[in-house]
């Protein structure tokens, strides 16, 4: 699957960035199914303080429940998931 | 090695644990250590109203389950218990609790205080404290970061 | 600090004991480790088919006591109980119990490992072990003062 | 109360000592109250095994629940303890 093809994704938030997107979890269509695609589609959505937030230090990318970095490409149903630095329990 | 780990909202029942632990137990257990962590009122000189715990449900476990991994590399453990609570949590409150037996006491106190250290540091939570009138998100301490580091470079 | 020492023969009930002690504490204690020993059914490659523990009522409770006393000073520990069994024991059998409640897991861990270490060398008890048809009167080990020896130097 | 007077203390034996003896308690009538006078005694009634257990490496003796090093004088109803090396629990 190329990374021109589009794809729903699911995108969840958690903790102090879940507050700051004001969701915990939205289903999105994504043009260029990857991370940049699913950036750039957050950002035609959220508010700037929201997508601050979202590239803030430390926030963490995850791809079924999976830390990657930099770009990967998606496919449907994929989950993708922005977690700030974790607290431990 | 029987290793359990949970996460969730309801409180957890240390003796109803500790029984089913002893009931997994053969002769070759000589030891087993229990630690309960509590929400303590005050952090500091703050009053500590309550708190708010959130986990990522699947990655959070699998957090835990590498933690458990390490331990029981590291150390001859029979069987580990993690419980973790989340949600909305009020001072008084049992939130962790961490049970390991082991052939020898060394081994089971050990890997009992590893297991929290990392899981202060490592595990996958978001926490919130509501301190006053105030709430906000909380980080690991550096405190709770050079505990875990001490295991690094530790070979107790 | 509340501190106990109980020396029996009948078997402890941890659930009780451990509730018990929840019930003691206030808002302050963020940490509690316990620990219970368990006669294993071997000793090295020996079968062990038993143990008689002997004590000397009085003098036994007060040098648990002076072991209590040394870890209160070193740590800030908020309730402490240690209950150890004495009498015929068998394989499986819970045989000591040690309770601590802390503000701070570090606290906790280490005073109920420091107390446990400090039993096995200066606890007046006599233990005699059945492995095979043999009875034979035991020392504490080489092991066992290392470990006590350990905290004389270190400072955890 | 000097060391020349008599006394009844009580005699304690515990784990290797006890079984060595063959009792955990007596009563004993001592002419000389102190350690001395109880070592001379106990040679009156125990066997040589025994007394030779009592004299053993790491034996100690306690006056009521104290340890105590070398003779001291003893008061009627005392409790004298020897005590095998601890094991610890």
């Amino acid at each position: 699957m190329s990374s021109a093809t589009s794809a729903v994704v699911a995108v969840r938030f958690f903790g102090s960035l879940r507050e700051a997107v004001g969701l915990d979890a939205l289903a999105l269509d994504v043009e260029d199914a990857c991370i940049s695609g699913v950036r750039a589609r957050l950002a035609s959505v959220l508010c700037a303080d929201a997508l601050r937030a979202l590239s803030g230090q430390g926030v963490r990318v995850c791809v079924n429940q999976t830390i990657i970095r930099g770009n990967v490409e998606l496919r449907p149903g994929d989950e993708v998931a922005f977690l700030p630095p974790v607290t431990g329990g | 090695m029987h290793a359990e780990i949970r996460v969730e909202t309801d409180d957890f029942d240390v003796a109803g644990e500790w029984a089913a632990m002893r009931a997994r137990l053969g002769g070759r257990a000589g030891a087993v250590v229990a630690f309960a962590g509590i929400v303590r009122d005050h952090a500091g000189t703050d009053r500590v109203n309550g708190l708010f715990l959130e986990h990522y449900p699947g990655m959070t476990e699998a957090s835990i389950e590498k933690i458990l991994v390490k331990a029981s590399d590291r150390w001859e453990l029979i069987d580990t218990v993690v419980i973790h609570r989340v949600g909305e949590l009020r001072p008084r409150d049992q939130i962790v609790l961490v049970l390991v037996a082991a052939a020898h006491r060394g081994d089971a106190f050990a890997a009992c205080e590893f297991i929290m250290d990392y899981l202060k540091t490592d595990a996958v939570f978001w926490k919130k404290e509501r301190r006053g009138g105030e709430d906000a998100w909380i980080a690991a301490t550096g405190r709770d970061r050079e505990r875990r580091n001490g295991w690094e470079t530790d070979d107790r």
